[in-house]
């Protein structure tokens, strides 16, 4: 049986793949992509702590989550919309109209 | 004795007329401003008389039922006006001390005072000004009795700034011109050098004999015979610093020949005849504490003594006929401290008694000449007056003999006393007769010297001097007033200006009569007697004659050299001595680059420049740029770059966790830094 | 009568509030809100004056005090009350309300209805601060008068308004930090804000030593800005430059002044005594600073601020003497600037709105112009440098001679020079200003003698002047025997200080 | 779930409702159709809420939904603050929307639902509820901060706030799912009996680390505030007055049951933690606002400062910290929507004034909105007899009283920086109008009757909690008691003492 540390790493890695993907790629979808992993990493520690724990509510939280990562996506690409109609770009690092 | 004599209402009538004519002045019709200003000092002057009156009828009442001198017994007579400062233990009272001193300082005051005001009223008619000119006049009188009057020191020194005041007021009353303004301003600051001086002093008095009132002062002192020197020493300098600010003696009496910008009663009254002696009042009341400080006596003698002589020599070449007179005040005065500086205070109140006489009536009539000159102060522009005033000629003969030190004129009697009271004290003394003896001399010379240049000769009115910028300065004084008449043939003076005039020429003559043993025997009891070894007929003698015989001599160079003064200054062939005369030895250009000038400079440059605008402004802007740097630092974190927003979020989060997870407390244990408690 | 006994002190804080309300409301249109702020000050002045024509002399402690909660937790009371201290810090409060609106009247013409109201506020804002006998509450009204002058500095500023309202806002502002933390300290420490206990505690040694030293020692430094002692005088001349006249006069001095006396020496008698020394210093050094600086100033607003520098380090000096006449001299004294910088103000407003100038350079011969105005000038000036009959002198002598003997011979010395210095630059001034022939601006500049308004308002402050020089026992009376004791303990570490009948009065 | 159940949520469940009417009845009217009214049927609704929050008093403290949620006087006192914020900023957008603009039901449906969110943030003791519930103030607010989509700020400004907020609800949610891991449970209750005294827990302490970094990142403390100017830049001025102030409310509220409550016994790992980042957000905010020129810029600089102020009341033991900190959060509120509702006013919904020097002579042009300006850059200065005064003094208080004087220090001299920038903007406000200025630049709009009595609404409250703060404090400390003490336990009786109800709420 595969150790659940091993889950545990995995889920660590997929947040820090995450992480870095964010901080690193430069297309806002694949950043918002990026988020996506994260919480899935994040899924991934649930259902393996509910496992463990022999609790149903892991599970259940993950569900949540994933409702809620459906909902920011819809958001998201909104306002990506709205960004691509007014600045004509997906690059990140163009975003920067405002700052100082 | 029985009655009230008033003493409060001295000076509450000038202050009355001050305050009337102050306020309501400029509406009020010119005689009624004439009224209240005249009436305000005759009845101070009244008041005076009628205390002298009641006091001397009481006194000869008493010869006739006790031993001689027992009525004095009521001087000094006290009167108490309530308190004026209150605080723990200190309590200033109002009060009002009438006594030997005081009673002859108030008959000069108020009656010479009176004469001036009379002067004033012809000589001040034509200015628009005039209601101000008698408030202020009047203002003068409240001040001046007051500091005669007063019974402590604190009291004595409000009257003493309050001349300051009212003498700041008249030098520039004439405040259009920039000179009288620059002469007023002067003259109150360097008095206030010397009140710094009086007022150290008193507070030297207040915490030795924790007391102010000079009764008190002199019982303590009375009462404790070891207390000599040290801090009664202290005490006297300080209060001669006061004194030669007031009085104008080395090293302060810059202002008073400046003074002279003020119009010329003013100068009569306030620079000549009493204020400026205020100084020798002083001591004269304050001497119980001289009289235990030989050091400071002798110092008062010795400023006494250089400042006759050094005023004298200035006086020498002064074309102005006022500055001649100013610094001859100078000079005189200097004689008064001579006086009160070998503890002969009585002669020195004597001296001043005569001295107000003959320089009031000096500057009166030199007020009258220059009046009927239309504002002319240059001497050299003069000459020939005799014919065109002859009453002014007279008065001022008189007044001239009598400074000059001739008999039987009152100069005579009191400067004979002062150096012969010098000459008695020891080795010193001598060397300060000397000083004084030429002095004399010096004095007859430059009196004649001006008597011949102004009124004998022949008219030299349309000579134009070499230094015009000069001449429209020493003209200044009348010139706004007496514009119109401006070109015309000198003539006499009024009445009201020569009335004044011919009393104070009769005082000149007489003033000295009553002589120097028996005034003094009368103010023994304020001033104390002198206990000088009965000196031996002959001495006196000799002294007199010496005296006599240098004013002479004073006045024959005087006869010699200016008989036929046709514009050329004889005295100018010795050039270095004259040019150092004419300029004054540099006194003023002195005081202004060592002191005046550093003192602007180091307040500009050093405490504005560099401590308040570089270090103190230098700080503060240090920390608000500080501030404004952190800000730009902060700014430039706010790159506006959602990714390394990101990059900044994640650094935090791996910041917690390392504060989180790594056991500080064992890693800096472990490197030797020990926390007493983690976080704060 | 005895009803408003119990509720005076209530009205005065209230009356300016009201009159503030009633102004912002009504319609900016004319006169109106100068004629009502007018109407008010004269009402708070009035019931001002209840104050010391109800006062009993001689009573130890507070009178007409008030004491209620306010706020239960932390227990802040509304407990106000005066004393001789206070007493006539609330008059002089009182009667500078109706001379700033007078001295307003011309100069503020735009918006006068935010002028006068936020006027008003600041008026509740010092008498609060004069009566407050809680600690809360007096923060309270030390921060609240900060605001309105700020406000109307900027508003009203002649040159840069903004730059001084910020520079004197956070000059005052920032060392109140400090201030909050300590009393918020003592608060935590001892559970009250009661000036009376805390005094109490604080003498009775409950409290650690080092503590109250670091407490007493933010109280002085925010006092010290405030009035300001010397190198913290860096905001003075920049808002005596651009402060409204009416709010100028009063911007300095006398709350730092009183709260001193109050808050620092009477809290903390042992830490004052500590570091008096070093004020003893400051202030000299500011009394012959300031009137050395003010000599070479070249614009009359500044010049006031450093000859002001000179004149509250005076007062401080008597403070920190730590004797009873000292004590009595700053208190006089604070009341004799009050009234003095009141009519300067006046003044100095009067040539600044007719000629729009300031620069000294530019004036001369103004008497000739503005005769009743040099007139009071000169009459001012005068009680400014001290002379004897005018209520200046008064106070400098107590001071000045009880430094000498109770202090130390030679500071005293040093700060006596301040007569001269003070004579130099004020005579110079009034030269410049006034004498001497008329300036090419005061020629060709038409300008009117004083008003009506400004005559009432300098005339009353003239005769004070006079008064206070003459008489004053009639205030000395009250300030010396009705200042409210500090518990015995302190009296008896330090007889010298509140004693006041050990020896025979001198006659 | 019973009746009784849903009574715990009845502000959340009106103010759903509301927000589905509201969505309903925009999409039926026609494009010509004002919207106006829709704002007016939200703040009847958001009204409603918060007449059922203070209703709520009655039920006594207690739990629903098998201890998901919890009503309390805490949980109340944060509702009432949340609902009065919201209606406030109903009533700001209600005047300044733009008539033209066809979404102006949407805005009025996302505010409430946001509403709801933070509510709902409030009251959740199990930290499922809370996640969700920070989602849905989340999604919302990410709507709204990018509500402006035709401008080029505007999404920039939807696009930063929605990307970072995203990425910190991600760690916070790590958080979670360890805390998960290391205790079995979500419920805060049960994780505080786990966890009990043991404080060596390295999972739970990374868990409280990692939800941190989320709670922090939303109340912009720093060093997670980067993104808080540009959002505030970007978004309209009436959704800055909701978004710097309500959403942080609930977000504190949180904070403060996750340290007080849940993790009490790590208070030796937060508190200093939370001492550092309470000197860093203040110092950081105020420097950094120090140099600013544009408004809200600075006020969104000066928000970072004010979670530095109101985190140092987290230094304060027990009750009289929560307390404080909840006082703040309301007087803060208060007087931040107050500055936000002038600054709407003057500079409108497209921000045509966004500058300090346009601001200039803004008493001259109008006095009523200059002074009120004044007044609450006065109170966030914090000058006594304004709420801001008060809130500062309680935080300080509790820091002092928690033994971190220096901490005080440094507030109260941060406070005196924080005077340069709030002071060149009100002095601004106060200096005359430039003589080349024509006297209105462009002319102040009337005020509405909406806005009007939004700006007396927080007028009012910020100058009622500077005099007279005893309810409000009464009821922060009633709040704090309920926090301190695991519920179910003692103070439901306390709470159920008759009296209690008569309304110990800030908001009338």
């Amino acid at each position: 049986m595969i150790p659940l540390s091993w889950y545990l790493l995995l889920s660590a890695a997929l947040f820090s793949l995450g992480v870095i993907g964010f901080l690193i790629k430069r297309n806002l979808i694949t950043v918002f992509m990026s988020i996506e992993l994260m919480l899935n990493g994040v899924n991934l520690s649930f259902v393996t702590f509910a496992h463990q724990w022999h609790l149903v509510k892991g599970q259940i939280f993950v569900f949540f989550v994933m409702v809620v990562a459906a909902a920011e996506a819809a958001v998201g690409l909104a306002i990506i919309i709205a960004i691509f109609r007014t600045r004509a770009t997906l690059a990140v690092d163009r975003i920067d109209l405002m700052k100082l | 004795m029985s009655g009230h004599l008033y003493l409060w209402l001295i000076p509450a009538l000038p202050f009355a007329g001050f305050l009337l004519n102050g306020i309501f002045g400029a509406k009020l019709p010119k005689s009624l401003v004439t009224t209240i200003a005249l009436l305000a000092p005759l009845g101070s002057f009244a008041l005076v008389v009628n205390a002298a009156a009641t006091i001397f009828l009481y006194v000869s009442r008493c010869k006739l039922c006790g031993p001689p001198d027992y009525g004095w017994s009521i001087l000094p007579l006290n009167e108490l006006h309530g308190a004026w400062i209150t605080s723990g233990r200190l309590q200033i009272d109002f009060s009002f001390v009438l006594d030997q001193l005081s009673l002859v300082m108030l008959l000069i005051i108020t009656g010479v005072g009176f004469l001036i005001h009379i002067y004033s009223v012809g000589y001040m008619s034509e200015e628009r000004g005039y209601w101000r000119y008698f408030a202020y006049l009047n203002l003068f009188l409240f001040f001046m009795t007051v500091l005669v009057l007063a019974g402590n020191a604190l009291l004595m020194f409000v009257g003493w700034e309050g001349v300051g005041l009212a003498s700041y007021l008249l030098i520039g009353f004439w405040f259009q011109k920039t000179p009288a303004a620059d002469a007023g301003k002067k003259a109150f600051v360097v008095n206030r050098i010397g009140d710094f001086g009086f007022l150290i002093g008193i507070f030297l008095l207040l915490s030795t004999f924790g007391n102010l009132t000079f009764a008190e002062i002199g019982a303590r002192l009375a009462a404790d015979p070891a207390m000599q020197g040290g801090v009664v020493t202290a005490i006297a300098l300080c209060l001669l610093v006061g004194a030669t600010g007031k009085s104008a003696q080395l090293p302060l009496y810059v202002w008073l020949p400046d003074a002279m910008e003020g119009p010329t009663p003013v100068s009569a009254l306030i620079h000549a005849a009493t204020m400026v002696t205020a100084g020798v009042y002083m001591i004269a009341r304050t001497h119980a504490i001289y009289d235990r400080s030989p050091f400071a006596l002798s110092v008062v003698a010795i400023v006494g003594a250089a400042t006759a002589l050094f005023a004298a020599t200035i006086a020498l070449v002064q074309t102005d006929i006022k500055r001649v007179l100013a610094y001859s005040t100078v000079s005189q005065l200097g004689y008064m401290f001579l006086g009160c500086g070998v503890a002969a205070y009585s002669v020195g109140v004597f001296h001043l008694m005569t001295h107000a006489f003959f320089k009031a009536l000096l500057f009166l009539a030199a007020g009258s000449v220059i009046h009927g000159l239309g504002g002319e102060q240059d001497l050299r522009r003069m000459g020939g007056l005799r014919k065109n005033m002859p009453i002014t000629f007279w008065t001022m003969t008189i007044a001239v003999v009598a400074i000059a030190g001739i008999p039987p004129f009152a100069g005579f009697f009191s400067k004979d006393a002062i150096l012969y009271a010098a000459y008695q004290e020891g080795a010193g003394g001598k060397i300060l007769w000397f000083v004084g003896w030429l002095t004399a001399g010096l004095t007859a010379f430059y009196m004649f010297r001006l008597w011949y240049l102004a009124f004998l000769g022949e008219s030299r009115a349309d000579l134009h001097a070499e230094d015009e910028g000069a001449l429209v300065h020493a003209r200044s004084d009348t010139k706004l007033t007496l514009e119109a008449e401006h070109h015309h043939t000198p003539h006499e003076s009024p009445w009201s200006m020569l009335g004044p005039l011919v009393i104070l020429a009769v005082l000149s003559v007489i003033g000295g009569w009553v002589g120097a043993g028996r005034f003094g025997a009368f103010l023994a009891p304020s001033v104390g007697a002198r206990t000088a070894e009965a000196a031996s007929n002959t001495l006196e003698i000799t002294l007199t004659a010496l005296a006599v015989l240098i004013a002479v001599i004073g006045w024959f160079v005087a006869h010699r050299l200016y008989r036929n003064y046709a514009g050329e200054e004889p005295l100018a062939r010795a050039s270095f001595p004259y040019k150092l005369l004419t300029h004054k030895y540099w006194v003023d250009e002195l005081y202004g680059t060592l002191i005046v000038k550093p003192i602007l400079a180091v307040s500009r440059f050093v405490l504005e420049m560099l401590v308040d605008f570089a270090i103190l402004g230098g700080i503060a802007w240090l920390l608000a740029g500080m501030a404004s740097f952190g800000g730009a630092l902060l700014q430039r974190w706010q790159s506006g770059n959602l990714r390394s927003y990101a990059a900044w979020l994640a650094a935090g989060a791996a910041a917690l966790l390392l504060f989180a997870l790594v056991p500080w407390t064992t890693v800096l244990a472990d490197v030797g830094i020990h926390l007493n408690s983690a976080g704060h | 009568m005895n009803e408003l006994n119990q509720t005076i002190l209530t009205w005065i804080l209230l009356v300016p509030i009201i009159g503030a309300v009633v102004i912002a409301i009504l319609p900016d249109r004319g006169k109106l809100s100068a004629w009502l702020a007018l109407i008010t000050a004269l009402v708070s002045f009035g019931l001002t004056l209840h104050l010391p024509t109800h006062f009993i002399v001689g009573q130890p402690g507070f009178q007409f005090e008030i004491n209620k909660p306010w706020i239960d937790n932390p227990a802040i009371f509304y407990h106000v009350g005066v004393d001789g201290l206070s007493l006539w810090m609330v008059v002089l409060t009182g009667l500078l309300a109706p001379v700033g609106v007078l001295a307003s009247w011309n100069p503020i013409r735009q918006r006068q209805k935010i002028f006068y109201s936020l006027f008003l506020v600041q008026q509740t804002a010092m008498f609060g601060v004069f009566v407050s006998l809680d600690l809360m509450v007096y923060y309270g009204f030390w921060e609240l008068s900060l605001v309105p002058m700020a406000i109307l500095i900027a508003m009203y500023g002649r040159k840069d308004g903004v730059k001084a309202a910020i520079k004197f806002f956070i000059f005052t502002f920032v060392p109140s930090a400090p201030l909050l933390v300590a009393i918020i300290w003592l608060y935590v420490r001892t559970g009250s804000f009661n000036f009376s206990d805390l005094q109490m505690l604080v003498a009775n040694g409950s409290l650690p030593a080092d503590a109250l030293f670091w407490t007493a020692l933010a109280f002085l430094f925010a006092f010290a800005v405030k009035v300001p002692v010397f190198p913290l005088h860096g905001w003075l001349a920049d808002a005596f430059c651009e402060a409204p006249v009416a709010l100028a006069m009063v911007i300095a001095g006398k709350l730092g002044l009183y709260s001193m006396l109050r808050f620092h020496v009477g809290l903390f008698p042992v830490q004052a005594r500590a570091i008096a020394p070093l004020l003893i210093a400051l202030t000299v050094i500011g009394i012959l600073y300031g009137a050395c600086v003010a000599l070479v100033q070249r614009d009359f607003w500044r010049l006031i601020a450093f000859a002001t520098l000179s004149h509250f380090s005076l007062t401080t000096l008597g403070i920190y003497g730590l004797n009873l006449t000292g004590r009595n001299g700053a208190i006089y004294q604070i009341l004799n600037e009050g009234v003095i910088e009141g009519a300067l103000f006046v003044l100095l407003g009067v040539l600044d709105t007719r000629y729009a100038n300031s620069q000294i350079a530019s004036f001369g011969g103004v008497a000739s112009r503005l005769p009743r105005t040099a007139t009071f000038f000169v009459i001012t000036t005068l009680a400014m440098v001290g002379l004897p009959m005018l209520n200046g002198f008064v106070g400098e002598f107590l001071i000045l001679s009880s430094t000498f003997m109770n202090v130390s011979r030679g500071w005293a010395v040093a700060a006596t020079l301040t007569i001269i210095l003070g004579a130099a630059y004020a005579l110079w001034l009034v030269q410049r200003l006034f004498y001497g022939p008329q300036s090419q601006m005061t020629a060709a500049t038409p300008a009117a003698d004083l008003h009506l308004h400004e005559w009432v308002a300098l005339v009353p402050l003239a005769v004070l002047m006079l008064v206070m020089g003459v008489a004053p026992s009639l205030w000395l009376r009250s300030i010396e025997r009705s200042t409210a004791q500090p518990p015995s303990k302190q009296a008896i570490a330090n007889p010298e200080l509140f004693s006041n009948s050990q020896q025979e009065t001198a006659r | 779930m019973n009746s009784a159940d849903s009574l715990r949520i009845l502000p959340e469940i009106i103010l759903t409702l509301t927000g589905v009417l509201l969505m309903l009845v925009d999409a039926s009217l026609s494009p010509a159709v004002t919207r106006r009214p829709l704002g007016w049927i939200a703040a009847f609704g958001t009204m409603f809420a918060l007449w059922a929050s203070i209703w709520q008093l009655s039920l006594g403290t207690g739990t629903g939904f098998f201890g998901a949620v919890e009503t309390s006087p805490f949980t109340v006192f944060f509702h009432v603050l949340i609902c009065g914020i919201v209606l406030v900023a109903i009533l700001i957008a209600l005047d300044s929307l733009p008539e033209e603009s066809h979404h102006q039901g949407e805005y009025f449906a996302l505010i409430v639902f946001g509403a709801v969110g933070m509510c709902l943030l409030t009251s959740a003791i199990e930290l499922l509820v809370v996640f969700i519930a920070l989602e849905i103030s989340s999604i919302s607010t990410y709507i709204l901060a990018g509500y402006r989509k035709h401008n080029a700020q505007g999404p920039e400004s939807g696009i930063k706030y929605f990307l970072l907020g995203s990425f910190a609800t991600a760690f916070l949610l790590y958080g979670i799912a360890l805390i998960f891991g290391a205790t079995g449970t979500t419920q805060i209750y049960e994780i505080a009996e786990k966890v009990g005294g043991s404080q060596n827990h390295a999972l739970v302490v990374m868990a409280l680390m990692l939800m941190m970094v989320g709670m922090l990142f939303k109340v912009s403390a720093a060093p997670f505030h980067l993104w808080t100017p540009d959002v505030y830049e970007g978004a309209p001025s009436p959704v800055v007055a909701l978004l710097s102030t309500a959403p942080k409310a609930g977000v504190f509220a949180l904070l403060l049951r996750v340290t007080y409550e849940m993790l009490p016994a790590l208070r030796s790992v937060w508190e200093p933690l939370l001492w550092a980042v309470a000197v860093g957000s203040m110092t950081i905010g105020n420097l950094a606002a120090l140099r600013q020129q544009n408004v809200k810029r600075m006020l969104a600089y000066s928000s970072i400062a004010h979670a530095g102020y109101l985190l140092a009341a987290f230094a304060g033991m027990g009750p009289s910290g929560i307390a404080a900190a909840s006082f703040y959060t309301a007087a803060y509120a208060a007087m931040n929507v107050g500055v936000f509702a002038v600054i709407t006013v003057v500079s409108g919904y497209d921000d045509h004034l966004p500058l300090i020097r346009d601001f200039r002579g803004l008493l001259y042009r109008s006095p009523f909105l200059g002074i009120l300006l004044i007044f609450f850059l006065i109170s966030l200065v914090g000058i006594p007899f304004t709420g801001g005064f008060f809130g500062k003094f309680y935080a300080f208080s509790a820091a002092v009283g928690g033994g971190a004087v220096a901490l005080a220090i440094i507030g109260l001299l941060n406070s005196g920086i924080a005077a340069a920038y709030y002071l060149r903007l009100a002095f601004a406000a106060a200096q005359r109008p430039a003589d080349g200025d024509e006297p209105l630049r462009i002319a102040l709009p009337q005020l509405g009757v909406a806005v009007g009595a939004a700006l007396l609404f927080t007028t009012g409250t910020t100058l009622w909690l500077g005099i007279r703060p005893n309810a409000v404090l009464r009821a922060a400390e009633m709040a704090a008691h309920t926090l301190q003490v695991p519920a179910g336990e003692a103070p439901a009786a306390a709470v159920n003492q008759p009296g209690v109800s008569q309304s110990p709420q800030p908001h009338p």
